[in-house]
């Protein structure tokens, strides 16, 4: 454990605040993370010196505007390693990355008789859109089952095996699962994906500004993911797509900056990306998401993604120690990504996070978008404490003191 | 902690361990379920009419401390009521955990006060009268248990 | 031309600057207004106090940033005087929430034999999403020409109540042109089209941020409009639709946040607004929209309307007395919003913007998101000069003065 | 204002104001077009080849005065060449509005030196010469005029 990152804590100006009449111990940040003073300050610069409209302009603001978000693409490209700028198309987030997938790919590619592919584990926003499609065009959704009763055994790959037809259109899945901390085989199963003829869409939320992602060793044909979720901005997303398929894809959404020729009676469109980016984009936050990579790629994203799974590693081991509580995900001692999921018997999600709230410690309850997993663990709702970065030890320590007084409180220590 | 102990206060923890009027009502005639699926809290209202009186009220359901114990108390001052006195009872109740006010009357359903602090609980102190209300609404017939 | 108005300008801190050596004289505004100080400060402030993800959180930067996310939504219908707060749909921008509207309502709800009616000045953002659905249902979309060969004459009134006919499903018609500046009679469009039965969606971009709205009044059923076209950061805008078509549309977006039960084979959906917003949403620049909105109406929209249309008629008067300019939309003493588009018999729009950019004035060059229009005045682009509130009658004289020198740089004076 | 009369030199603005080799050409065999639709600019290549190498070439196209220059330029350029080195000429033309670098051998299209530090001017520059290398490469065939 780094102490090089307790020093990063003054770069995040929202840590520096009380809560409930302690300090700020904040661990809800696979719901959103902060982000650091070089992110704040540089939307907030490109508003006082930039600020413009970019592509169709010529003055010096519109093409400073241009420029920046320009570089945030190819900045952007080079964060997960993508062959081409063109490969990289900005979005609202994760979720718009999906949907834009869903309907710009599937709903021209998929059929009757076709199946996608998506795992138990899936983020609702890996999942609905992936519903929505097959309704639309008659395709079959079918799920890779998660193993074990806590969820403990990952993804079940010899079920995947069984389930990868020459039916199977598209595998769905997400690169580490939000709610129980798995890191799935993305490129393990990105080659299967590939042996049977089925693209893949690598739901990258909780990877992306966690360890160094290569999309071409890593084989998919989409990733995507959040600004929020590493730092940057709210409000901007990525969706890397190969540049074979995306010149193919329908655009999504029609309007100004996505067509090349418009006359009234119809339309051409432009090619990738810009194809994909009607209308004035999100330029300030596309800005600051490059901010947010130059930052995480100083400190270093493998440094960050080990300090986090090292922390929740001993979030887990202390936690299991309190009576009545059942953890998800990995057990102790396997790989498990920065966050830790748990409930107890007696105590309700609800209950706990309000109550550690009021110690100061921000933590999530709730289904975390993931009501049939939820729903298969027979667990109406789980408590999660994930970290990043900034996070310590005495994060960890402050989160199983809070348990250990609300087990008390309920008396149920 | 002085909100927190407002809001789990001692009437709340009480009926959030001890429940009352809870299972299933086997003659029930109107039945009615809400959920809050954001959180998973969800509350099924069992009433056995008598005449335009609940004559037996029950509930079902799982969710935090606060909407069981809710829950619970609401079955007891729903108990014999009306639909437009539960209506009454009901407004009296938002009333509380929306502005804190406590009711002049001293009642156990003060013991809510607490929640107006904690704005996203309000919906699981109301899950239940929110059931309980569609219920008497309902016409009477015979309910599969 | 109220002098209350130069005051503003220390408000914006990106107009101190100087652009080729001269001080920056901004008249890009229908393309992209700045942002006020308050504005700037309004993001970076959520961003380090209260940052956090929405809706599901239960500790307290979550349940501020929620109370920030829809103290924003209210304010917004305050703005435009919707019925209801669940009448306002966050959108990344008047682009998405046209294209909201084109695949969550009409999408279900046209057919073969419907009519779209759109107007021959819409912008591509209120026209392309048209002709998509159009060829997605089999409707027909139809177009309310413009008047007069320098399109002077607006909406053809006559030509509306002919095409206004029991097929018309739907009207889209802009409020205020922003190549033209022309200003469309809204609530007489919108009457007309309901007493044919037909629905309405106004494209507010240009309007919402420079006159009083108010949609009961104006008696549309979709309004949309953009943050950045008004102050507010880029990134976020609004779709508005009365409340009972909102609650009968179908999702657009897939994914978090927007649905009510999610089950492996199916799911339900959230009423509005929560249903049209899937995923994280856009918290701070929603945020900073708000601020917008209380930094313009403390200025007062009709104020800030009147003096940029002040400056509009100015800069319309000294450039007709330019040799070889044809100057498009309303004549000299007609009503117009604040901007001019023209175009010289024998200088290209292109060496327009950038030679006045030489001098410090940011145009516009191009067919302004209105190629089928700029096809039928017959030119191949325009510049156009746009004002907002901190534009002054020097910037007017600055404006004439670069292009009286382009003229004689080219030998056209 | 040093800038601006670099990108607008002397060349330029002659080569604008009397285009050489405007207009359509009666016996072309090849013909290509290309647009840059964000800002209106058109232009249609015609060529006549002698064999390999052109024989004759004109333009037709509207759009600003670095493109209207640069069209007309490129036909004096071109006139006489083969595909090869049409291609290479205008690897070196990119290069000098790319780089800014002016060519070694004393040439009229230096004057697009300038260009370089407008970006955005670019596309003008290059337009004409896109259509007239996708021109070459076509087939022969009579050409509709
Ligand atoms: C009239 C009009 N409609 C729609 C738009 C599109 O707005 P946005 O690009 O913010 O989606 C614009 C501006 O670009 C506009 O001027
Ligand atoms: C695994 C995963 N996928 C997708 C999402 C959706 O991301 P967003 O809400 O930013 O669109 C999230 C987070 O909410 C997530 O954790």
């Amino acid at each position: 454990m780094s102490s090089d990152f307790s020093n990063l804590r003054v770069d995040f100006p929202v840590l520096d605040q009380h809560v409930g009449g302690h300090p700020l111990v904040y661990l809800d940040n696979a719901a959103t993370t902060h982000k650091p003073r070089a992110v704040i300050d540089a939307v907030a610069r490109f508003y006082e010196r930039d600020n413009s409209n970019v592509h169709r302009g010529l003055h010096a603001l519109s093409m400073r505007a241009t420029d920046g978000y320009e570089a945030a693409r190819a900045r952007t490209a080079r964060f997960i390693n993508a062959a081409d700028s063109a490969e990289i198309v900005f979005t609202s987030g994760t979720t718009a990355s999906v949907n834009l997938v869903a309907q710009g790919w599937a709903r021209d590619n998929l059929k009757s008789g076709d199946v996608v592919l998506c795992t138990e584990m899936e983020h609702h926003s890996n999942m609905v859109p992936w519903q929505i499609v097959c309704q639309q065009t008659g395709a079959t959704l079918k799920y890779i089952p998660v193993l074990g009763e806590d969820a403990e055994g990952g993804l079940d790959m010899e079920a995947l095996d069984q389930l990868l037809t020459e039916q199977v259109k598209l595998v769905a899945f997400t690169h580490i699962s939000n709610t129980l901390g798995t890191i799935n085989p993305a490129a393990e199963i990105c080659a299967k994906a590939r042996a049977v003829g089925a693209l893949t869409m690598v739901d990258g939320a909780q990877s992306a500004g966690h360890e160094d992602v290569d999309v071409q060793a890593m084989g998919c044909d989409f990733y995507a993911f959040s600004g929020h979720k590493m730092a940057a901005p709210t409000g901007i997303g990525v969706l890397y797509g190969r540049r074979e398929l995306l010149d193919h894809m329908s655009p999504w959404q029609g309007g100004g900056g996505m067509i090349s020729v418009v006359r009234y009676d119809a339309s051409e469109w432009k090619p990738a990306p810009e194809r994909f980016e009607a209308g004035t984009p999100n330029v300030a936050d596309a800005v600051g998401m490059h901010a947010a990579m130059d930052y995480l790629d100083s400190v270093g994203r493998p440094k960050i993604g080990q300090h986090e799974a090292e922390l929740a590693a001993l979030a887990y081991d202390r936690l299991s120690e309190l009576p009545g509580i059942r953890l998800l995900g990995p057990r102790s001692g396997e790989p498990r990504a920065g966050l830790v999921s748990f409930a107890f018997a007696d105590v309700h999600a609800h209950d706990v996070v309000t109550f550690a709230d009021q110690d100061g410690v921000a933590l999530r309850g709730g289904h975390h978008c993931n009501q049939p997993l939820m729903h298969k663990l027979g667990l109406p709702s789980t408590t999660r404490a994930s970290f990043y970065l900034y996070n310590t030890p005495e994060d960890v320590d402050a989160l199983v003191t809070s348990m250990r007084r609300i087990l008390n409180f309920f008396g149920a220590g | 902690m002085s909100d927190l102990t407002d809001l789990y206060q001692a009437v709340i923890l009480d009926h959030n361990k001890r429940p009352r009027n809870r299972g299933k009502l086997p003659q029930a005639t109107r039945v009615a379920s809400g959920d809050n699926p954001t959180c998973g809290d969800n509350c099924t209202v069992y009433l056995k009419m008598e005449g335009e009186k609940i004559g037996e009220i029950s509930f079902e359901g799982s969710g935090c401390a606060i909407s069981q114990a809710s829950a619970s108390l609401m079955t007891t001052q729903l108990q014999g009521k009306t639909l437009a006195e539960a209506e009454s009872e009901f407004d009296e109740f938002k009333n509380i955990v929306t502005t804190g006010e406590e009711p002049a009357d001293f009642s156990e359903v003060a013991a809510f006060a607490g929640v107006h602090a904690f704005p996203a609980r309000i919906k699981c102190a109301t899950l239940s009268w929110h059931a309980a209300i569609d219920a008497l609404n309902k016409p009477d017939q015979p309910v599969e248990n």
